[in-house]
């Protein structure tokens, strides 16, 4: 068991050097010197030549990122252009909404995917089968920011074109409250779900193919029994596999939700820094995110490993 | 068949059909037998005849399959018209099941212990150490050292035999009437088919049960079977006593396959072996006559046309051919 | 003596299991330990053993789709394991493999010719303009009409493709041919066919088979001598005549008595194994067969006896059992 | 078994005549060549003109005159939607494109080779899944800046590792098969066996990753000129339209439903077509 964590860990590490790295030269990908960025187009020589010195630019490629790689480690993810402070701070202070957001949006994905999804499955090509699996693509083809405005027309402002109700339910913009957080939600739930609601079906679907099925049939359960006992359990091993791939991709989506509903996250700080060319807080919040993703992938992978110790599929 | 007793399965003119949306493909068609108590019969044919397609039925599994006409009297009901409820509680109690692949056919999330308590859950009222004490004799029963362990294991801890041991353990445990064993050592090595064989022939005598046997091995048939049944397209061609069948086999197809086993006397006489003409015509192809003409070496005018009935010899001997004789 | 075509000499071929944090080879799976054996030119070998004994891998190891552990395999006196890759390459119309699932052994995107095209003209056996007339003939020799050459596999039966599988091994004309379970899939009507068409062959082209298989029967029929495995070792090698009239490995005797026979008053005593083949990975100390083995001593146990001929019975008929001649001798009182 | 057959009959059809077997397919595939003519004609049917102002018609709601009204500098929605679509399916079509040849390569030479070719390729992956959803290709647009060849190279980054798994996959499935080991025997080469027995056996999963990954990349490059990043205004690019139009919601509905809803129907088109073609081209494969 220890030896299985310890081997993910091994192998998370030289993923999160490898996102590191690329995050490193994202910055020298710029067109232009970073430097004229900072003091703007018309800076006199020597301030270009003194904040050159003062980041290390001037220091050769691998001697930059070791510099870089040793900040990180020590927390230090450099200072913001335009404000001055750490990006560290920065950040920090935004984290815990993105994080809720996306926590909550993939809870409610997989609670609504799950359950659409079995349901479609136990009543294989009828009409609710059909009905959940065309919902199913419309989820999945929806831009979410159109869905989040439109959410946010019908339900919050009360502004309702082609519906025959109005109503301000929800909260249009921010975080906290349960009035601010149902929209949002939803908005950035809705294609995981779709896509947890199919992989849920085609799954099951699977599952009720195999012998043990048969078998369990045979046994003479009751057709419940062997769909909720015995085809929903390994069904769902595949879906439960990509939660934390599905977190990553909310983690991802954020960026936009948190623009629609105005939402002080990292996605909005993200936003506001590549409009102001800030590329230290652009580099520290993709760093953050992406690091925070690997690691939940991680923990994911290492908890269903935990529980499922003694479930490994034979073949 | 011979006995005088009233059998404990009859099936009559069962057929069993596939449906797509303007087709229909028979799997099984007309087909009729019957077990007597205690007693094994065994239904031998290559594959795609329809022999598992029978067996399903016998439990009302055959879906996809559709069951369109006929009837399964088992203790002199007809299971098929039965509510699915009451049908439940003859499956895995009064006929239970065994399946061709041990390695797919338990579950492999659940304990071994587990999928056997469920059985007992389902149909008998026990509590659970009344359960576990019939669980561990069962498991004793049919070969399963250190059934304590074993209970406690996944499937995939133990070894193919094992697999099919327990299977068959979880098959036995409410002492069913009926054992059907669907092709239950095909996927065994022949060392561990001999265990198996040997364990299913010990048990039937000492559970007074009675067995349908499907197979497309001759050897096993010979070895377990009291009766035997020939599928070939769907219909039963041939079915006779275990003795006079292989003695004295009587349709072409029976005889062709035989003849093309490889046995001793085959290794000297080569000739014997006499190759069928490929390719195989699907059964759905040949419209009216017997499934067999267009391969069969004795095919005359009739055989295309018309299906031959199922016809009985002194000897209780069955054939379903039109120029079957005793003199060939 | 006859030519001899292919000598395996002390072959190991070990799976590694890789665990722990660093990924290192905890273990192995010793799927073939330490084999040797010859061919000679035109003869048929039949290789048989349960599932996992590791008669597939010796096939693969023979062809060098596998790397050997240890140990070296001799073609015509080449040994195959120091050749370059592109020698080897060459090398390979000369031996020539048939698979077990004729579903999965043609690439379905190509139609029959160009299957038997493509075997040709990667060895360059027959000049272009003379190809089809090639493939005509390929497919006729396997007993196919030449109008089927534009089909695609899976308008074929499985028998069919089997043959097409043949012919395809043929087009390069190879002189040792491995047969890797190739009638195992197939219906018992079919088997017999395919296995007719092999002897044919093997009289017009004077072919070499290494033929494996699972079911004894069929090696029976088709090989002139045989060889027994067991979890990685060969425990018994004859004539086929003498393995089968008097096998002296308690295991080969298992094996034969445990086959169920197609006559119903046959009913003969069974020598029924306990338990079940040992794993691989940590085969039984001594002889691998003692923990199953009704005869095993405390010798069984600690010493592994060496495959070797006996006084009694023909000269090469080599058993690696301590009381093979014991066994032999009083063999009615046994079985 | 029956239906196993008639899938396997339909191996070496022609690609379209598969299409047509399926119902689902076949109307979605006619869906998407309206799609490909209106992006193709459409912009030359139109009567107004996509990009000019009309100060005096501003915010107008739908009517006869203007289908789906006018945006906040009076032009007309409907125009700039049909001229949005080429764009659309241009940067959806390139970016599978490349994104698509780089990942199909990369996956056949790791599932091929495997050992440390095939460990590093696939790390190389992992490190890109590790941006999570649009968060690469926002970085990468950020930094080179804002033009529609960007974005269409980020979108293709964003694809390669989905392709690249997808292939690596299928090409070990293959690997198994026997044929590629007689294909060994008989002493073809690597890049033979490479090109001619693996990848017409993966082409099928390929189309449907591809057909299915056009709308994403649709989708993706939409939600950059959303967040205002790649292809800019007055470009009449859906996402970019629905940016401008968020801050009229109040007044004028319309303005940020219509190309949403453009998006929409073009995504769905695509996604039904990708299940479709997996249904006819790959039966088999599990999501």
């Amino acid at each position: 068991m220890l030896s299985f964590i310890l081997r993910r860990l091994m192998q998370t590490l030289p993923v999160l050097f490898g996102v590191s790295l690329l995050v490193f030269s994202l910055l020298h990908l710029i067109p232009g010197d970073p430097a004229v960025l900072i003091a703007g187009e018309n800076a006199p020589k020597e301030q270009i030549a003194n904040i050159h010195e003062r980041l290390g630019l001037n220091d050769p490629l691998p001697i930059q990122y070791w510099n870089y790689m040793w900040n990180i480690i020590q927390g230090d993810l450099g200072t913001s252009f335009r404000t001055g402070r750490p990006v560290i701070e920065e950040i920090a202070s935004r984290f815990p909404i993105t994080f809720q957001l996306s926590v909550y949006s993939t809870i409610f994905s997989i609670f609504l995917g799950l359950i659409a999804g079995v349901i479609a499955a136990t009543y294989k090509n009828s009409f609710i089968d059909t009905s959940i699996m065309v919902i199913a693509l419309f989820g999945l083809s929806l831009p979410n920011f159109w869905l989040g405005l439109m959410l946010i027309q019908w339900f919050a402002i009360g502004q309702t074109p082609w519906l025959p109700f109005s109503t301000s339910w929800f909260s249009p913009s921010g975080w906290g409250s349960f009035q601010q957080m149902v929209l949002p939600v939803i908005t950035l739930g809705t294609a995981g779900a779709a896509m947890i609601a199919r992989m849920t079906r085609s799954s099951m679907l699977d599952v009720l193919n195999e012998d043990y099925i048969q078998t369990a049939r045979a046994k003479g359960l009751s057709e419940r029994k062997v769909i909720y006992r015995h085809a929903l359990r390994s069904a769902i091993i595949p879906v439960i596999t990509v939660i934390g791939i599905q977190f990553g991709f909310l983690l991802g989506g954020s960026v936009v939700t948190e623009q629609v509903f105005a939402i002080n996250g990292l996605g909005r700080l993200l936003m506001n820094s590549i409009t102001n060319r800030d590329f230290p807080v652009v580099q520290g919040i993709v760093l953050v995110i992406s690091f925070t993703f690997v690691i939940v992938h991680l923990i994911v992978d290492i908890l269903y490993h935990v529980f499922n110790k003694r479930m490994k599929m034979n073949g | 068949m011979a006995s005088t007793k009233q059998p404990l399965l009859s099936v009559r003119h069962l057929s069993v059909s596939f449906f797509t949306k303007n087709d229909e493909v028979k799997a099984v068609d007309d087909v009729s037998f019957s077990i007597p108590k205690g007693q094994t019969l065994g239904i031998v044919g290559e594959s795609g005849a329809g022999k598992s397609m029978t067996a399903l039925s016998l439990l009302r599994l055959s879906q996809p399959g559709e069951i369109v006409t006929g009837e399964i009297l088992f203790e002199g009901e007809n299971i098929l018209k039965k509510k699915e409820r009451e049908m439940r509680k003859i499956r895995g109690k009064d006929i239970s099941m065994i399946f061709q692949d041990p390695m797919n056919s338990l579950h492999p999330t659940y304990t071994i212990g587990q999928q056997l308590r469920e059985v007992l859950y389902t149909h008998e009222h026990l509590n659970k150490k009344q359960a576990t004490k019939r669980i561990m004799d069962m498991l004793q029963l049919v070969g399963i050292s250190a059934p304590e362990k074993r209970m406690h294991q996944y499937p995939h801890e133990l070894s193919g035999g094992m697999k099919q041991r327990a299977m068959i353990a979880m098959a036995l445990l409410c002492y069913p009437k009926l054992l059907i064993a669907d092709e239950p050592t095909t996927a065994l090595d022949v060392t561990i088919q001999a265990q198996i064989l040997t364990l299913i022939k010990e048990l039937q005598r000492k559970l007074a049960m009675s067995v349908l046997i499907i197979s497309h091995d001759f050897g096993v048939i010979a070895e377990m079977c009291d009766h035997v049944a020939v599928m070939y397209g769907g219909n039963i061609v041939e079915m006779a006593d275990v003795h006079h069948l292989f003695e004295k086999p009587k349709h072409p197809y029976t005889i062709e396959l035989l003849q093309s086993l490889l046995r001793k006397d085959r290794h000297t006489n080569e000739k014997k072996v006499r190759p069928i003409k490929e390719p195989f015509l699907r059964s759905e192809e040949n419209g009216t006559g017997c499934r067999f003409a267009p391969k069969c070496p004795y095919k005359q005018e009739i055989c295309a046309k018309r299906l031959p009935p199922l016809i009985q010899d002194e000897h209780n001997h069955y054939t379903r051919c039109w120029i079957a004789s005793d003199d060939r | 003596m006859r030519k001899e075509i292919l000598k395996v000499d002390h072959l190991k071929k070990y799976f590694p299991i890789k665990s722990g944090i660093w990924n290192r080879t905890v273990t192995n799976i010793k799927a073939v330990d330490n084999i040797s054996f010859t061919v000679h030119e035109g003869e048929t070998v039949g290789i048989v053993g349960e599932s996992g004994c590791g008669k597939s891998t010796v096939a693969r190891t023979i062809l060098q789709l596998e790397q050997p552990t240890a140990g070296n395999i001799y073609f015509e006196g080449k040994n195959l394991c120091l050749l370059r890759k592109k020698e080897l390459r060459r090398k390979r119309k000369e031996m020539q493999m048939i698979f077990q699932h004729p579903h999965s052994s043609l690439n379905p995107r190509q139609r029959l010719k160009d299957i038997l095209y493509e075997a040709m003209s990667i060895q360059k056996v027959v000049p272009k303009a003379r190809k089809n007339e090639q493939v005509h003939a390929l497919l006729q020799k396997v007993g196919l009409q030449p109008h089927q050459q534009e089909r695609y596999p899976h308008e074929l039966s499985g028998g069919e493709k089997q043959r097409v599988a043949i012919a395809r091994a043929l087009a390069v004309q190879p002189k040792l041919i491995i047969c890797d379970e190739i009638v195992s899939s197939l219906d018992i009507s079919r088997q017999a066919q395919i296995l007719h068409l092999l002897k044919k062959l093997q009289q017009d082209f004077n072919l070499t088979y290494l033929f494996i298989s699972h079911d004894l029967e069929v090696v029976r029929y088709i090989s002139d001598r045989v060889i027994v495995m067991y979890v990685g070792q060969i425990v018994e090698m004859a004539t086929t005549q003498s393995l089968f009239e008097s096998p002296m490995h308690p295991y080969t005797h298992a094996l034969l008595s445990a086959i169920p026979t197609p006559h119903p008053k046959a009913k003969r005593k069974r020598l029924l194994l306990k338990g079940e083949v040992p794993s691989p990975v940590e085969p039984p100390s001594g002889c691998r067969f003692h923990p199953r083995c009704p005869f095993a001593t405390e010798t069984c146990k600690k010493v592994a006896p060496t495959l070797q001929g006996t006084k009694d019975v023909e000269q090469n008929h080599l058993v690696a059992c301590h009381y093979g001649e014991d066994i032999a001798r009083n063999r009615s009182s046994f079985f | 078994m029956t239906k196993d057959k008639s899938v396997m009959n339909m191996e070496n059809r022609s690609l379209i005549s598969r299409i047509f077997s399926n119902k689902t397919a076949s109307i979605s595939f006619i869906f998407i060549l309206c799609l490909v003519f209106i992006a193709v004609i459409g912009p030359y049917l139109t009567v107004y003109d996509p990009n000019v102002p009309d100060t005096s018609n501003r915010l107008a709601s739908p009517s006869a005159k203007h289908f789906f009204g006018t945006d906040h500098h009076g032009r007309d929605i409907f125009t700039r939607i049909i001229h949005g679509m080429p764009l659309s399916l241009y940067i959806g079509v390139i970016s599978v494109l490349i994104g698509a040849t780089i990942g199909v390569v990369l996956g056949m030479i790791s599932g091929y080779y495997g050992g440390f070719i095939d460990s590093f390729i696939m790390r190389c992956m992992d490190v890109l899944f590790a941006f999570p959803g649009i968060l690469l290709a926002l970085a990468l647009v950020s930094v080179l800046g804002n033009s529609l060849h960007h974005l269409i190279l980020a979108v293709s980054i964003f694809l390669v590792p989905m392709f690249a798994r997808i292939v690596r996959s299928s090409t070990l499935a293959i690997c198994q098969l026997e044929y590629i080991d007689a294909m060994k025997v008989l002493g073809a080469s690597d890049i033979r066996i490479i090109f001619k027995h693996i990848f017409p056996n993966i082409v099928s999963p390929i189309i449907v990753q591809a057909t299915l990954s056009i709308a994403s990349a649709i989708l993706t490059a939409s939600t950059l000129s959303f967040l205002g990043l790649g292809v800019q205004p007055p470009t009449p690019e859906w996402g970019a339209m629905l940016n401008e139009g968020k801050d009229y919601m109040y007044q004028a509905p319309h303005v940020a439903f219509f190309p949403g809803l453009a998006i929409m129907f073009v995504v769905l088109v695509f996604h039904i077509f990708g299940d479709g073609l997996r249904d006819v081209l790959d039966p088999k494969s599990k999501k």
